[in-house]
């Protein structure tokens, strides 16, 4: 990667970093883990890292395997997380 | 001028028309003020107060060497003659009431002012001694209910129970009305109030009381700031409100005035009848009649298990601060219309205008000449 | 890559700003789950446009197992144990991280042979050092939470310096990795450093602090997606990886106020998870504390609200304050009354007095007997200097002086706060255990300076 | 069971022991209630109401069957003399007060409980009739105060001059004292108050009223709430500071009471003489002994120009509530002692133990006992 | 451009980051400013580093005569004109973003003869035009504010269709000046649109909208800076320019609320901002309105109050508000007090009925007498639902009904807030002059909602 | 520009503008002045493109005039913003 390129990698990883500092400033108790679980939720994004592992990587059997072993666990926290992030946000709701 | 001040005769009062503040304001104006040995006693002004004031404190004839006389109540005949012809007096009169004293007047040549007939309007205020006793006889009126039930005001929830806080129901929103209902208010009763005129309503809600309104009926007709006819069909309406409202009062006030007639009838033997066992009346239109068929002037009586409360001369029953008051009323008109030297007012002006009753031995107050044919 | 990837991309990352924005709203968190969720369907499907499919099948495979795994768990876990569930998603995701990264690193050493550079290089160790320790981390606090390990601290003596060895040792090993990178020992060895770190970190923390220990976990696999991103030199990763890593940060700090800890007692571990209540007699109690703006967001979210007026309401004048409450809440249409005890106060009547002269109208004040079976419908009782009259043990303990009073049932509502100043006892001077329990947060502070600022944030709200 | 009402026989006092709704709640709980006939009448509850709820209205001789009697005051010997043998009675005995009837009772072997020993532990605070009591009392004695007063409590700015607000003095903070401070303070009053047990002033000041603290001294002995021993040097200097405070108080309220003993005097009659003319003082002391050296009991008198209050029943002066709250005490230490089979009550736990005064024909009761030397 | 120059652009635009975080907080505003300062400072000598200096001597002395202009200017100005300097300054920035998109068109298209590719061209456009416009705007603004031009709103009829046409005109030639670059002509047009729609959006706006109007000003020139960044291919011009192009959005809707506007009727202007009383009878008095944000400043800005209840307090049951208002004033160590009217409200002793209920000591009420001189002293008089007791006509106008009564000397003020819903009369059914007086600002409203906005923006303040 | 390049500017385009939006959310009335005159200040970060105008266009005379010419407008809006915030502020301290 050349440096130019890193910088702004960089720009893009402080500002977002600043920008999740921001968004996060007061939250009541009860969403505390509803915003855990969800944004646990978020950093399952690796999901796109291990796809383009299994499909970019995927012909070394090693390589490939991880990048399986990967993306399983990654779909896991994706579809788990939204999925109960979702079921503890229904529970709010009713009352 | 030297100004006398009688101590008052009649039955119960313990008012007095002036207070050593004010005696000292006189004072300073180049007043002298001669008063009755006593006057204040039952206001706990004590005679060396007055001394203390400026006053010269004396037995009762030397009073009458003053140029103009302050009293709460109408002067008696005995007290006019005593005073020298062309003399001045100053005091409630309601001179339309009583034409004997008007005649004495007359024939003294003595110019009178009546403190009731201050005109109510803005730079008269502090001269309105019917606001500053009113306001004093609503608060009055309510200790007196309260103290007469069997009862507490104020919610309690307590372990021993609940104490259902007590309904207090106020007949007009005038001025001892309202202080009535800010008073029962405080003291943490439920208050409603119902009156003639439209505008009261804000009035009530603005003391937290609630107003009750005779619904679907206009037909009052209001004349600078009193109610002065009532068609048939609201009495009717009205009737029905109270009867169904009274049935829950703990403690009813009264105080609906028509100016210069009787008090209108509000609680009928009826709706006694139909109140709880030990519950209070106080008419505080007693003197003028009554609002209520059974109360009794002066009086305070037990009738189908409710206590009629008729004292008809509650401010007395205040008297420092209904003295204080009333002195500072009397000796602003008093300053108003005269100076040391002697009166200076102007016959057209509207203050004088309305509270001179006689003058010259000619009776000139129009509405009392209206009402006496004198 | 194309630029329509780069552009779904780019409202992926848009979306998960937004998503965890109104996650913290009450009202929007819902709108906000489903806004990232769209988000990372939009950055996965265009990821797929891009790949060569080489291996369809395996992918999509891997993907429904995940997918259906996830799913199930999500479906059937108890809400009690949904924490211990987070924990577990959570690890996969660092795990997975790790995995790319490993996936990577093979791929470029042993299969291209290429040279990684110091960028990738440094990425791909941080992403196993951080996916690593998230991964077992996790796994730990799931074990605690759920009760296969005892939720007890589990310290031992050198084991800071042990962590710190063990870090040094990584940092030589990861230095190795960089120079002789054809070697897989050595990256193979940082793996199982990591994953080791991961489980040491965790094994002191008691399990009430667990909740604290799982933020920060997830705040580490948002900064273990961050690091693959840049081994992918990939922005969505980048940026939702720094998104959770940051905001991360920040509840793990908001919850650590929340439970009275600083970050690093909760880290240091080994302290026991109580706070214990400034008791010098009886079992202390564990309490939660709220801040004035958390009970606004409170108040602002609920449907009904009982509040329990006690003698600290009257010591710290505050009945005025409770009726501009009253006000707040009704304005939000919540149903909003007062629970009065016989006995609150120092005289019968105490209540009724205070909240007569603050203009509270007689209706919103409903007896101990007529209210006392709406609490458990209740979403938040607010409990303003009481303490006696609201504390359980008069049901529960024979033992205890208050026993056989009847008490307000505030402690069967959803969530009860308690406004007073500190752990100070009332007029029978006993502990009240309704302090400790799970739905009781503690608001400290004079009544009146802290529910003033309550009423002030919920009037910043509307 | 077979629960006897009888009717107060004490001069001026309006309560009785049971309300109708509480009459209703006891034959709920399958009790036979007999009241004596005119029993509620002036806590303005009929006859009818009672039968209404179930009870036996009957001539008072027939009362007599009951097992158990209900009374607000002490049982008259002539009373006692009337009840068949093992009969059971509660009231407010003061039973170390009156030797005689404790003689009576044991002679004819009545288990005997005083209302006014219920222990004041959390749990028996719906039995706690002193504080039921009290608690109306301390209301009754600022409209009492009050309507004796010559001034309103509010301050008043009105266009006739400011009426400065009454100054009320408050001694003893207990249940009564608080409630007057409330209601003082309610009415507009500037309050202060003072008591001997330093916990008071938060509580003083959570009902808006001032704290005067005897400066510089402890010396006083708490025990269980209640007042036991204050220090001489304690009360020197409290002197003082009443002295200085009472000259400017309108209205002065006093509720020091100590367990058991005489009430300690703490208005002098110098202090009196040293109050403002028009002054008032309600002693609520009176009963036993007074606070005020000056005061009379059931008397309102006017010495040094000060109006002595020195009403010993002021709860009964609001039957109604005092009658309702009394009721629910004494009930529900009935339903405490016993079902509606017979007393069932052990002897050993605290609130039995505490009201129980003779029993099986002996004293029991350890403070009683103390005092008479029985 | 080296690696440092980039790195020192990452510092400076987290510099700009933390000054406009720190601007926006009482406490630590000024050290925003200096934050952002510096982050300034860096991002210049980091340039200065990068160019070839060719021309050295012009771009030093070009620096020096702008700093030494800004730095004179911004010691000079009185405070009362720093608004319009602001304007000024914030013009001269857009310009210069138009200079700098200029520059680089002529440069590229004169000079160097390459084609300037659509990115760039847009954005070279979008410079020229937000550059421009934010100039003259920003002057007009300037002008208007100092008086120079009648800070009335000018229109006339067919303005914004006029705008609009413009606007098209603009779009046209944009794609002229990208279709045909190497002609100068259809830029030099872009911009004299650019400098002719700034004047024309400006000048129907009035006075009092100013603030509103340069806060969007500052947004554009944030943005125009933006847009520079984009033509420039850097990074900290981007991230600086669309930090203020959003925060100033931001904050432009903040004062629009503040004053109780939207963004849109300021923008359309033309209202006028001076109400007439709604008086049928008698000479219209004119009256300045003020909004709650600006009263809590007022108050907040204060060292003594005195309050004037009348019957309108009474109708709106603002006593609990009062005593809020106090207890504010009172933390800033305000003198705070109320003058009591003897005849105020409608029975004797009205207002002391409700202020006492609402808890406020004896000692703050003041009879008239007593505090009737104190009124000339007296920063703020806040008069709430109070009329008759403040008519100078009872002084001064024998006709009146009024004439005689002895009244509280409000007018004397230095400043006079009325609260009250309307024009409307009091009980004696007569105007009102006090409320044209210079000093005297209408608040309108219900007087319990309105001054518990204004309690609310002075708990916010502090 | 390159497409991918492009983006990435947008990237940072639109974290900032993101970040700008999160930072500004509350701000008392007192400080809506000095905030708009501190963020006018830094919007003259335009100096570091005047600059860069100036001396890589440095050439012609046009642009060169015009850089200039935005050299000096960019500094004064510098210079001037900072200026007279940091003054304005001092103002509030005093209280
Ligand atoms: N009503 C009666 O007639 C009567 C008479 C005598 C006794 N009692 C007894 O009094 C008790 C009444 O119970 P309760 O729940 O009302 O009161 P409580 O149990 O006495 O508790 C009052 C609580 O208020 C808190 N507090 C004090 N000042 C405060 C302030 N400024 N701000 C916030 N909180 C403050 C104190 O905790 P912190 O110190 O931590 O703030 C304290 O725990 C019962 O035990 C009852 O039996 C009642
Ligand atoms: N005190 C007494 O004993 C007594 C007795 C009888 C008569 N008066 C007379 O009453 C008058 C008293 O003067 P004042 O200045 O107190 O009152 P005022 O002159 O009657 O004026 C009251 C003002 O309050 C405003 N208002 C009403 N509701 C409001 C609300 N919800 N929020 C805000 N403002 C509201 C009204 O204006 P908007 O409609 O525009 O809001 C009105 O102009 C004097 O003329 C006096 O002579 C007094
Ligand atoms: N501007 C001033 O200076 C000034 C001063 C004091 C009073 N006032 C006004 O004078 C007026 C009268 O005051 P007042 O206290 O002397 O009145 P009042 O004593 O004559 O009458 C008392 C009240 O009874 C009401 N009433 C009459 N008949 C009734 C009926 N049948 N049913 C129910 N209510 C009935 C009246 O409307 C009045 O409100 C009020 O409007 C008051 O505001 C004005
Ligand atoms: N927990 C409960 O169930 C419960 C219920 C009611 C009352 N109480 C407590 O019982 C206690 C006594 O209440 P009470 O009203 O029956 O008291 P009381 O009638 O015995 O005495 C009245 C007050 O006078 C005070 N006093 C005594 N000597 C004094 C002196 N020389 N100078 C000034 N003040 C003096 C006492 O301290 C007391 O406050 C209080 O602490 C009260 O809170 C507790």
């Amino acid at each position: 990667m050349n440096a130019e390129a890193l910088i702004i990698l960089i720009y893009v990883l402080v500002l977002a970093s600043f920008l999740g500092f921001e968004l996060i400033s007061k939250v009541p108790p009860t969403l505390h883990t509803p915003l855990m679980s969800g944004s646990n939720a978020i950093s399952g994004i690796t999901i796109v890292g291990a796809l383009i592992a299994t499909s970019e990587m995927g012909f070394t059997t090693l390589s490939k395997w991880l990048g399986m072993f990967a993306l399983i666990l990654a779909t896991i926290n994706v579809v788990g997380g939204y999925a109960v992030t979702d079921r503890m946000l229904k529970m709010f709701k009713k009352k | 001028m030297k100004i006398g001040v009688l101590k008052e005769t009649k039955e119960f009062e313990k008012r007095v028309a002036l207070s050593p503040d004010v005696v000292k304001l006189l004072i300073k104006k180049e007043f002298k003020v001669i008063i009755e040995s006593g006057a204040g006693e039952s206001s706990y002004f004590l005679d060396a107060d007055f001394e203390a004031a400026g006053a010269q404190v004396v037995p009762k004839k030397e009073v009458f060497s003053a140029d103009v006389f302050l009293k709460v109540n109408a002067f008696t005949l005995e007290e006019v003659a005593e005073m020298r012809k062309g003399a001045a007096c100053i005091s409630f009169l309601y001179a339309y009431q009583l034409p004997d004293l008007v005649k004495a007047f007359k024939e003294k040549q003595i110019q009178s002012f009546s403190m009731d007939a201050v005109p109510r309007i803005s730079r008269a205020q502090k001269m309105d001694a019917l606001s500053s006793q009113a306001n004093l006889a609503g608060y009055k009126a309510v200790l007196l209910g309260a103290n007469h039930l069997g009862k507490i005001f104020p919610l309690m929830m307590t372990a021993s129970g609940t104490i259902t806080p007590a309904k207090v129901l106020i007949f007009g929103a005038g001025v001892a009305g309202l202080q009535a209902i800010a008073t029962a208010k405080r003291l943490g009763a439920i208050v409603e109030c119902t009156d003639v005129r439209p505008e009261t309503k804000e009035q009530v809600e603005s003391l937290g009381g609630r107003f009750l309104t005779v619904e679907g009926v206009e037909g009052v007709k209001v004349e600078g700031g009193y109610a002065k006819e009532v068609s048939a069909e609201y009495l009717e309406k009205q009737q029905q409100l109270i009867r169904e409202k009274i049935k829950d009062a703990d403690l009813v006030i009264t105080t609906a005035l028509v100016m210069g007639k009787k008090s209108p009838i509000l609680v009928t033997e009826d709706m006694v009848k139909s109140m709880k066992t030990g519950s209070v009346i106080v008419d505080m239109a007693v003197e003028s009649g009554g609002n209520c068929e059974l109360s009794e002037k002066n009086q305070t009586v037990v009738k189908h298990g409710v206590t009629l409360v008729g004292e008809s001369n509650l401010p007395s029953l205040l008297p420092v601060n209904a003295s204080q008051l009333y002195a500072t009323n009397i000796s602003t008109l008093l300053l108003h219309l005269a100076n040391s030297s002697g009166f200076t007012y102007d016959q057209e002006e509207e203050i004088a205008k309305g509270v001179l009753i006689t003058k010259d031995g000619e009776l000139v107050h129009p509405f009392t000449k209206s009402i006496l044919n004198l | 890559m194309s630029n329509i990837v780069q552009i779904a991309y780019l409202i992926a990352s848009v979306l998960f700003v937004l998503g965890i924005k109104f996650l913290g709203k009450t009202k929007d968190a819902r709108r906000g789950n489903m806004l990232s969720a769209v988000g990372m369907l939009i950055a996965i499907v265009a990821t797929l446009t891009t790949l060569e499919i080489m291996s369809f099948v395996e992918m999509f495979a891997c993907m429904l197992v995940g997918g259906a795994i996830g799913l199930y768990y999500a479906k059937k876990v108890e809400m009690t144990q949904i924490p211990e569930m987070v924990a577990l998603f959570n690890g996969f995701g660092g795990m997975a991280s790790l995995g790319v990264a490993l996936s990577d690193h093979f791929f470029k050493t042993q299969v291209q042979g290429v040279e990684i550079d110091t960028v990738n290089s440094v990425s791909i160790i941080a992403s196993v050092l951080i996916g690593g320790v998230t991964f077992t981390g996790s796994v730990v606090a799931w074990l605690k939470l759920n009760g296969k390990v005892s939720g007890q601290p589990i310290t031992f003596s050198g084991q800071h310096l042990l962590n710190l060895l063990l870090l040094l040792t990584f940092l030589g090993v990861a230095v190795m990795t960089y120079l002789f990178q054809i070697e897989p020992i050595y990256i193979t060895i940082l793996v199982a450093i990591a994953l080791l770190v991961g489980v040491l970190i965790v094994i002191p923390i008691g399990g009430a602090d667990m909740p604290v220990v799982i933020s920060l976990l997830n705040s580490y696999s948002g900064m273990a997606a961050c690091a693959t991103g840049f081994i992918l030199n990939n922005n969505v990763l980048i940026v939702a990886g720094s998104l959770v890593g940051a905001s991360g940060i920040i509840l793990t700090q908001i919850m650590c106020k929340a439970m009275n800890r600083s970050l690093m007692n909760v880290l240091l571990g080994g302290f026991g998870q109580t706070t214990s209540a400034g008791a010098q007699d009886g079992p202390s109690i564990v309490i939660k504390e709220i801040g004035v703006e958390e009970s606004a967001m409170l108040f602002d979210s609920a449907s009904s609200v009982i509040v329990v007026p006690g003698y600290g309401m009257a010591v710290a004048q505050a009945q005025h304050v409770m009726r501009e409450l009253m006000e707040q809440c009704e304005k939000r249409n919540i149903d909003f009354r007062f629970a009065i005890h016989p006995v609150a106060g120092r005289m019968p009547g105490h209540m009724n007095v205070l909240l007569a002269e603050a203009n509270i109208s007689y209706d919103k004040l409903i007896e101990m007997e007529s209210i006392n079976d709406d609490f458990a419908n209740t979403d938040i009782v607010l409990v303003v200097g009481a303490n006696d009259v609201v504390n359980p043990a008069a049901r529960t303990n024979p033992q205890s002086p208050i026993y056989g009073m009847p008490i307000l049932n505030a402690d069967k509502a959803r969530t009860v706060i308690v406004s007073k100043r500190s752990m100070g006892k009332g007029y029978a001077g006993i502990e009240n255990e309704l302090f400790g329990y799970p739905n009781c947060l503690m608001l400290f502070g004079d009544a009146k300076q802290t529910l003033t600022k309550v009423v002030g944030e919920m009037k910043e709200m509307s």
